[in-house]
């Protein structure tokens, strides 16, 4: 590894960031942090992916992150949706992560009880 | 010395070695700082928080436990806050504390205790709550009672039992408020592998940890204390014996220059015979085959009429003397004077030539000296140490602590060499397990990797020693394939020691017994001779070849002229000028041959050459090999006279028994096994009615005509300073506590002796390599007696068990014989732990109690000599060494059986 | 793309409102926003707990700031209609009061939350796939490390992170620069890194978040740590209570290693460095530096005395740099953006950003990072959400077991490592605990000596006993037994303990006795003369009491109770025997009339 | 799992004991170190068994007693203790008939405390084995007790 190559990789990386968002139209960002994870953040993940497979959903995917901070709002998760601000839901629960699906993904209305009021 | 600077203390300039511990510092100026966790012979800890003082420079309060001093230090120790603050820890302390200080051990001698008067804190005073509840004492160690709610949790003893003793059998279990000091995984300390050497106790600054012996025996304030050396074994530990009346009440180990206040269990608590009923305190005559009481003049008359007699019948030729390992060098000159000035012959040997007299006939011919080259506080700082057939923490306790710390404190490679898996196993980098009696062999074999693989010494080889090319001739034929077959040790092994050992700085090799008592003894020391030569580990620091002596003062014996072939100081009977000297100082007649040895004494008294036998403080009947012969030639003596403080086996046989002083009444000398010759102190009065060793020989002489006007141990060592040279500078008055190591020539008060042998040159000049090729033992496991059998010491018994086994501490640790079989073959014979078994040899046989242990190996078995009721010795081969004349007592053959 | 909402209607998911059954109401708002057509006009958010829960379920709307109780479905459909369609709150369910105002104005700081912060430490954390290192470079992770390696000098980056200000993060606020200068100046052929990942307080878990969340900031602070002070091997020292911080880190120890961040000639320079993990196994007493530098090397968390200190002995026995995970987190941003940035964030002494983590009695639980600086005011109001369920601010706790009590007085300190020393607290690791009326600071001072002694390693006696007086002195009070003398004494050994222990852990445990004593001496006197427990929490000196017109003679208290000390029958209400009540408070739970009231 | 796979994967040193111990404890029936274990790991990293011992009881995590199949870390940290983990406490005791060390008859629980969990923000909070669990009410404890039971059934 030299410079040179960090940079690449760096580039590469931010490309990608965006290619994603091109082939998929949104990013399912979960709180995997152990905050997260001990309010449940393991079946809101399970929730969501089997909800966007149930539904064969194909421009969506769900990854990880570490804990935002919102220990009081956890699961917290966040929807990116190209050219749009981020959704941060909290206090999601699997049966509020198939609505996300089933609403936000599906049919591109944020839920807006859901969302975290606090910032923005 | 380091380099001096100034540091002030409370505005008090002070000088100080720089580095130093400022809290010593502090306290040897005068400043009394109070502290109860320091303890100069481990690390600080800081823990107690008592010795908080104040330093500029630095933030807050500092443990000056723990800091080193530096040029322009400037400490505030007083002032009224550090004092409050020592009070309200000392408070603390209290509220934990169970305060029996009116029933306490230690009471007047309590660390707490002090300084609950200093501070005045008491009960009533105290700011809290003093603890109500309290835990259960841990009195289950036969030696040892801790009684936790005592413990201030200094951790003194802690870091004692790991640091100094390197056993590491405490530490602190559970956190907080509920730490204690617990053993190995927190059972009971009887089950626990502590063995009692009780240096926990020394460490304690209260009452947790005290001598259970000694508890209800007297109050601190009854007792005084004197200094002298340990009875035991060849390290010459410094004793602190403190006493009430005539009567021990602890021995604490004392700062000598061999032990650094170091003990091992039978140095602390092996004092109880000293109190025993059965001591002899009269002399007795046997009449009809039964012992009566008589006074001494009637026995000394009795012996002079009778040697007298046998003198005039059959000539000096017909007496025998065996000196005594256990008594003074003074006893001792006056022993081999007696035998061959007034006797004249020189059939005076000892019993080391049981153990150590292939040493000193090997290292004679290679060095030109038979004795440990080095010192034993210098194994610390060995950086490879390879220790073989001597099983060092049982045998020689103290050492061991050494070599541990080498391991543990400054990251020495130990390679261990035995057929046991030893203790020392424990802390070994390599352990090396070979068929008995194939030293030579392996010794060989990795003689041979260090010359293949370049790393020999060549400057030292070239310019230090001769033969070399003859040696290297036969090293050659010694492959670690064919070691591999020869002794059993894998050859990467082999590999691996050579390299580690030929790669150290400094090594030191330490052996003892499972060298010396083979047919090949000399061989084998010459080996290792041959071995530090190679890599040049000989002559300087740290190095070595060191033949750990096993008794108090065997080596004192050899040193004094006990031996058959040598005056005092190795001077040879047969060279013709030494023998007209001694004939002029002793202004008598000297036998020109040289005498019989041990076991040649005991053939020639059951051939009826020998008729008379004096036996001083010796106990052949068990300690010599092939028992059933011993005693049967005992029995065909015409007289036989023993010299001891107790009955033994061997008394049983005498017609005169002599009553002499214990080791703790003595004056005079010992010599220990680093040839320092230490002073002993008569720390004890005996019994009336018992006579010195010395001056019963003396009286026998006189009585015979052969004048000796002895009037104390100091005189005979001025005289012994007289006649041989390396005792030449050995004064009483200039021993002191550090003692002086030979050869030591000058009256010189600097002239201390000698730290190690052979710098620059060898006692006989060139060191000398000897090529030796590997012979098998005399007796080897065949179908008949198809497993191999060994002996030697245990910790807890010392010898014969003459003095231990009237030691109830230590009978409670180990009481009686026993064998060490394989788990192997057990299962193989069907045997049980403490099953009678029943060992048989082609000399006789014993029925001891089976132990089943992995120490030793699957085929072989091993059986501690101490005991009289299974005595070992009946079983071992008393074939010789052709040159030492020392039995192979480490390998017989024997059939084993449940019995 | 969302529109922005002109209401925000919050209704209160605290536990009592949802058995009131506050979802039907959410539901049926739904129903009535769509039936208008205004769903896009009205945000509505489910809250925890507001507080009042005797009025539930309740609901604010902003920015009218109305405040509506009681509520059931059947009001909703005048509410939307009137209030969010017309403008016109519908008064009869409106409840205007002091508590009311309060929830009001609370709710109205939520929207603060953001405002405040700054974040550094945690950029990364909830932004990035932990487990991708890819993503991390992403976000110009490793530049430092190759910038450092390519172009600077170990004095060169000493210097910069002496000018920074950085202070160490862990507790001390050492500054970060001088250390490792210290370090890099010893002559040793062999030095070590540690990160002390441990947590300081209970209280504060920015390190495991950090760990979690973004590993490699950690390993590269490490890493040009190591290069600094001339170091090749670093420890990572976690608790094992953080298996997913080490599972995480595990991984990216991993994938640095692939990339080529760990191991030999980093960035083809000469410069190689190794990093493995070493785990506790639960001794709080680890947080300690010699005592994790004890654990590490596989022994019993006892500290060590210092002199000498790590930086000249420290792992065994070489000189170790010891910085905990937030300050190692500091660093790339520091060389990256310089350290005139940093400097400019920040008080005169205490420079750039702290994580605060916000717990116990506070709206918005969580992990914040705000500039030095800011007011505690700021943390717990603006940022926190101040105290939930309409109660009281009494005291905020910072700095954990070794920190102080700070009460209402001084919010309005800006925080820096000197403030928070003169409060009688300290920074600690930023954990930030929030007290209400409800918590007795005498037993909070208990809790907290509880704590320290049960983790008091024990090896010093002002600590190992000096903790354990100390909370029998408190404990005493807690039970009514105190007496006035009993005061000085707390006072005159936490004095002792402070002055004398070997470690922080016994430096720093009387501060919680300490800081109560300062500005909550009545609550003590309180204890000690009237026998008395403002916040009736100190069973023993509580009394229950059945209000008679309150009792229906249900008999359930009488049914639950351990002693059998309540007494009564039909018709008539029951009575508590006062000699037998163990004050265990049972009765005053289960009464299903609160007809149970509590005098101290 | 035998012990010496789990000696094998770590150099013999003792800086390697906690690890050591960990994964011993983990692997072991009843989540604890019994004696033949440590004197075997004593011997093979090559310090005493009163070191070992005396790591052993210092540290809350090892235990040379039995421990249930799940033990539960209930944590006792300032945030914690004011969110109420008292209540959480006395619900489990209840539930399970244990307290604090203690282990329930048919194995399956431990109850122990810990310092910090460090998820204050979800306070109060345990653990359970691996698992850690916040906002706790008893309600929430009691269910997921059951959870752990029913996964016996």
């Amino acid at each position: 590894m030299n410079l040179e190559e960090l940079r690449k990789l760096r580039e590469k990386g931010q490309r990608e960031m965006m290619q994603r968002s091109d082939t998929s139209k949104y990013r399912i960002v979960v709180g995997m942090g152990t905050s997260g994870i001990a309010a449940g953040a393991r079946e809101v993940l399970k929730a969501f992916i089997d909800e966007i497979n149930t539904r064969g959903i194909k421009d969506v995917i769900v990854m990880q992150t570490g804990e935002k901070g919102f220990s009081s709002r956890e699961p917290v998760v966040e929807v990116f949706e190209e050219g749009s601000e981020p959704v941060l839901y909290g206090n999601i629960d699997p049966e509020k992560a198939k609505r996300i699906v089933e609403e936000h993904i599906g049919k591109g209305n944020i839920i807006k009880d859901y969302q975290i009021i606090v910032g923005k | 010395m380091g380099k001096l600077v100034t540091i002030k203390i409370d505005g008090k300039e002070i000088k100080a070695e720089e580095g130093s511990n400022l809290l010593q510092t502090a306290r040897d100026a005068g400043f009394d700082i109070p502290g109860l966790c320091y303890y100069d012979k481990v690390s600080p800890s800081g823990a107690c928080r008592l010795c908080l003082v104040k330093i500029d420079g630095m933030r807050g309060l500092t443990a000056s436990c723990t800091v080193k001093v530096n040029e322009g230090m400037n400490i505030t120790a007083f002032d009224e806050e550090l004092e409050g603050h020592r009070k309200a820890i000392v408070e603390l302390l209290i509220s934990e504390h169970k305060l029996g200080c009116m029933t306490c051990e230690v009471d007047s001698g309590c660390g707490l205790e002090d300084l609950a008067y200093r501070y005045d804190v008491t009960v009533d005073n105290l700011p809290f709550p003093a603890r109500s509840e309290h835990l259960p004492v841990e009195a289950t160690s036969p030696v040892i009672l801790y009684d936790p709610n005592k413990c201030i949790l200094c951790e003194r003893c802690v870091k004692a039992c790991y640091e100094i003793q390197g056993k590491g059998i405490l530490s602190f279990a559970e956190r907080g408020i509920d730490t204690y000091v617990a053993t190995d995984l927190g059972g009971l300390w009887v089950d626990s592998n502590c063995d009692g050497c009780g240096e926990c106790i020394q460490a304690c600054p209260v009452g947790a940890l005290v001598e259970k012996p000694s508890i209800g025996k007297a109050r601190k304030w009854e007792i005084t204390k004197e200094e002298t050396i340990c009875p035991y074994c060849g390290v010459g530990c410094r004793i602190e014996v403190e006493k009430k009346g005539n009567e021990i009440i602890r021995i604490n180990g004392a700062d000598g220059p061999a032990n650094d206040g170091r003990l091992c269990v039978k140095g602390r608590f092996g004092y109880e015979y000293q109190m025993n009923d059965s001591r002899l305190t009269t002399p007795l005559i046997k009449e009809n085959g039964a012992f009566r009481e008589a006074s001494w003049d009637e026995a000394l008359d009795l012996i002079a009429d009778k040697f007298t007699g046998i003198k005039n019948k059959y000539g000096s030729g017909a007496f025998a003397g065996l000196a005594s390992a256990r008594c003074t060098n003074e006893d001792n000159y006056v022993f081999q004077k007696f035998m061959r000035a007034a006797l004249g012959t020189n059939n005076v040997d000892h019993c080391a030539r049981l153990c150590h007299a292939s040493t000193v006939a090997g290292l004679a011919r290679a060095f030109g000296s038979g004795a440990m080259t080095n010192s034993i506080k210098e194994f610390e700082h060995a950086d490879c140490i390879l220790v073989t057939g001597s099983n060092t923490t049982e045998t020689h306790p103290v050492i061991a602590t050494y070599i541990k710390n080498a391991v543990q404190k400054h990251g020495a490679k130990l390679i261990v060499v035995d057929p046991r898996r030893i203790d020392l196993v424990k802390y070994a980098t390599l352990w090396l397990r070979q068929q008995n009696g194939t030293d030579v062999a392996w010794l060989n074999g990795m003689m041979n990797v260090i010359i293949n693989e370049g790393l020999a010494d060549e400057e030292f080889i070239r310019s230090r020693t001769e033969g070399y090319e003859d040696f290297a001739a036969v090293v050659k034929e010694y492959t670690p394939e064919r070691v591999e077959e020869i002794s059993g040790i894998p050859k990467e092994q082999i590999i691996e020691a050579a390299r580690v050992y030929a790669q150290a700085e400094n090594g030191s090799i330490v052996f003892s017994m499972g060298i010396t008592q083979h047919i090949t003894g000399t061989d084998n020391v010459l080996s290792v001779a041959n071995l530090a030569m190679l890599t040049g580990n000989v002559g300087k620091l740290y190095s070595g070849v060191n033949p750990l002596r096993g008794q108090n003062n065997v080596q004192g014996a050899c040193d004094l002229g006990g031996l058959p072939n040598v005056y005092p100081g190795y001077q040879k009977v047969v060279d013709p000028d030494v023998k007209a000297k001694f004939e002029a100082k002793w202004n008598a007649k000297l036998d020109d041959k040289v005498g019989l040895s041990v076991t040649e004494m005991m053939d020639g008294a059951g051939e009826g050459t020998v008729k008379a036998l004096y036996i001083m403080g010796e106990n052949p009947m068990v300690s010599d090999p092939n028992l059933n012969h011993v005693e049967a030639s005992l029995k065909k003596l015409d007289f036989l006279v023993v010299q001891d403080i107790f009955m033994t086996e061997t008394t049983q046989f005498a017609d005169v028994v002599l009553p002499s002083f214990s080791s703790y009444e003595k004056s005079g000398t010992f010599t220990n096994t680093e040839r320092r010759i230490q002073l002993l102190n008569p720390v004890l009065d005996p019994p009336a009615g018992t006579r010195d060793d010395w001056q019963i020989l003396q009286d026998i002489s006189n009585r015979m005509g052969y004048k000796m006007n002895f009037t104390s141990a100091e005189e005979i060592m001025e005289e012994v300073a007289d006649v041989s040279p390396i005792y030449g500078g050995v004064h009483f008055k200039k021993l002191g506590v550090e003692g002086v190591q030979w050869p030591c020539k000058t009256d010189d008060e600097n002239d201390r002796g000698v730290l190690y042998l052979h710098k620059d040159t060898f006692s006989r000049g060139l060191g000398h390599f000897s090529p030796v090729d590997f012979i098998p033992p005399a007796e080897l496991p065949d179908k008949e007696y198809p497993y191999m059998l060994s002996t030697g010491r245990i910790l807890f018994h010392y010898h014969t068990g003459t003095m231990t086994r009237k030691v109830s501490a230590l009978n409670s640790f180990e009481s009686g014989p026993y064998a060490e079989i394989s788990p192997e073959l057990a299962e193989t014979l069907n045997i049980s732990e403490n099953d009678d078994i029943r060992i048989t040899s082609r000399r006789g046989s014993i029925v001891t109690a089976a132990r089943i242990t992995d120490k030793v190996a699957p085929l072989s078995v091993f059986v501690p000599f101490h005991f009289a009721e299974a005595a070992a010795n009946r079983l071992t081969n008393d074939a010789l060494d052709p040159i030492a004349k020392i039995p192979e007592l480490k390998v017989a053959a024997c059939s084993v059986e449940k019995a | 793309m969302a529109t922005v909402p002109k209401l925000d209607v919050l209704i209160c998911g605290g536990a009592s409102c949802i058995s009131n059954h506050s979802h039907d109401i959410k539901d049926k708002i739904f129903e009535e926003l769509k039936k208008n057509g205004i769903e896009d006009e009205v945000r509505v958010i489910e809250t925890g707990c507001m507080g009042p829960c005797e009025l539930g379920p309740v609901m604010l709307v902003y920015p009218d700031k109305v405040f509506y109780q009681r509520l059931k479905p059947s009001d909703i459909e005048t509410i939307v209609s009137d209030h969010f369609v017309k403008g016109r709150p519908v008064e009869e369910k409106v409840l205007v009061s002091e508590t009311t105002r309060a929830i009001i104005e609370k709710g109205q700081q939520d929207t603060d939350f953001f405002k405040k912060q700054t974040k550094v430490v945690l950029s990364n954390c909830g932004r990035i796939d932990p487990e991708n290192i890819e993503e991390y470079i992403s976000e110009n992770g490793y530049a430092a490390l190759g910038s450092v390696l390519t172009s600077s000098t170990p004095d060169e980056v000493v210097e910069t992170i002496k000018k920074s200000g950085l202070r160490g993060r862990g507790g001390g606020g050492f500054p970060t620069g001088r250390k490792w200068e210290f370090v890099k100046n010893t002559t040793n052929d062999q030095k070590y890194v540690v990160c002390n990942a441990d947590e300081g307080d209970p209280g504060a878990f920015m390190d495991r978040s950090v760990l979690e969340g973004d590993p490699h900031c950690i390993i590269e602070g490490m890493s040009i740590a190591a290069y600094t002070v001339g170091a090749n091997k670093g420890y990572v020292y976690i608790r094992a209570e953080y298996p997913l911080a080490i599972k995480r880190l595990e991984h990216a120890i991993e994938e640095a290693r692939e990339y080529g961040f760990l191991g030999e000639n980093i960035f083809e320079t000469d410069f190689s460095f190794d990093l493995e993990i070493r785990i506790g196994a639960g001794a709080f007493v680890c947080g300690e530096e010699t005592a994790l530098i004890a654990s590490i090397e596989g022994e019993r968390g006892n500290p060590r005395p210092r002199p000498p200190f790590p930086a000249i002995s420290g792992l065994w026995g070489k000189p170790t740099l010891l910085n905990n995970v937030e300050t190692y987190a500091n660093i790339r941003h520091i060389i990256l953006k310089g350290w005139e940035w940093y400097a400019s964030i920040g008080t005169e002494t205490s420079k750039g950003t702290k994580v605060f983590a916000l717990s116990g009695k506070i709206k918005n639980t969580g992990l914040i990072e705000v500039p030095m600086g800011t007011t505690l005011r700021e943390l717990i109001f603006d940022i926190g959400g101040g105290v939930p369920d309409g109660k009281k601010f009494k005291a905020v706790q910072l700095g954990g077991p070794s920190g102080g009590c700070v009460p209402e007085e001084y919010l309005d300190t800006p925080i820096d490592y000197e403030t928070l020393i003169e409060l009688g607290a300290m920074m600690g690791s930023g954990g930030v605990i929030v007290m209400d009326e409800d918590t007795c600071m005498v037993n909070t001072a208990r809790f907290f000596l509880d704590f320290t002694k049960s983790e008091s390693c024990g090896k010093c006696v002002p600590c190992r006993v000096g903790l354990v007086q100390l909370h029998a002195l408190l404990d005493k009070i807690v039970k009514g037994n105190g007496e006035l003398e009993d005061l000085d004494k707390l006072e005159k050994l936490c004095y002792s303990v402070k002055k004398t222990s070997l470690c922080g852990l016994g430096q720093t445990a009387p501060n919680p006795v300490l800081s109560t004593l300062r500005y909550f001496k009545d609550e003590y006197l309180e204890h000690i003369q009237d026998h008395r427990c403002r916040a009736k929490v100190c069973t023993n000196l509580v009394t229950y009491t059945i209000v008679e017109d309150a009792c229906r003679s249900c008999g359930i208290c009488a049914k639950n109770c351990p002693v059998d000390c309540i007494s009564g029958e039909k018709g008539v209400p029951y009575v508590i025997n006062q000699d037998i009540c163990i004050s265990c408070g049972t009765c005053y739970d289960v009464c299903p009339f609160d007809a149970i009231t509590t005098e101290s | 799992m035998r012990i010496d796979t789990v000696l094998k994967k770590y150099e013999a040193k003792e800086e390697n004991l906690l690890y050591i111990l960990h994964e011993i404890q983990d692997g072991s029936d009843n989540n604890s170190l019994n004696k033949k274990d440590l004197e075997e790991v004593a011997a093979y990293v090559g310090v005493p068994l009163s070191r070992v011992n005396g790591v052993v009881s210092f540290y809350s995590m090892f235990s040379s007693r039995p421990r249930g199949k799940y033990i539960i870390r209930l944590c006792q940290s300032p945030p914690c203790f004011i969110k109420g983990s008292v209540n959480v406490y006395e619900k489990i005791k209840q539930q399970l008939k244990i307290s604090e060390d203690e282990t329930t008859d048919d194995g399956l629980f431990t109850l122990e405390f810990s310092s910090c969990l460090g998820v204050c923000g979800l306070a109060p909070a345990m653990m359970i084995n691996d698992d850690v669990y916040g906002n706790l009410t008893e309600e929430r404890v009691v269910e997921i007790l059951n959870n752990y039971r029913n996964l016996e059934d």
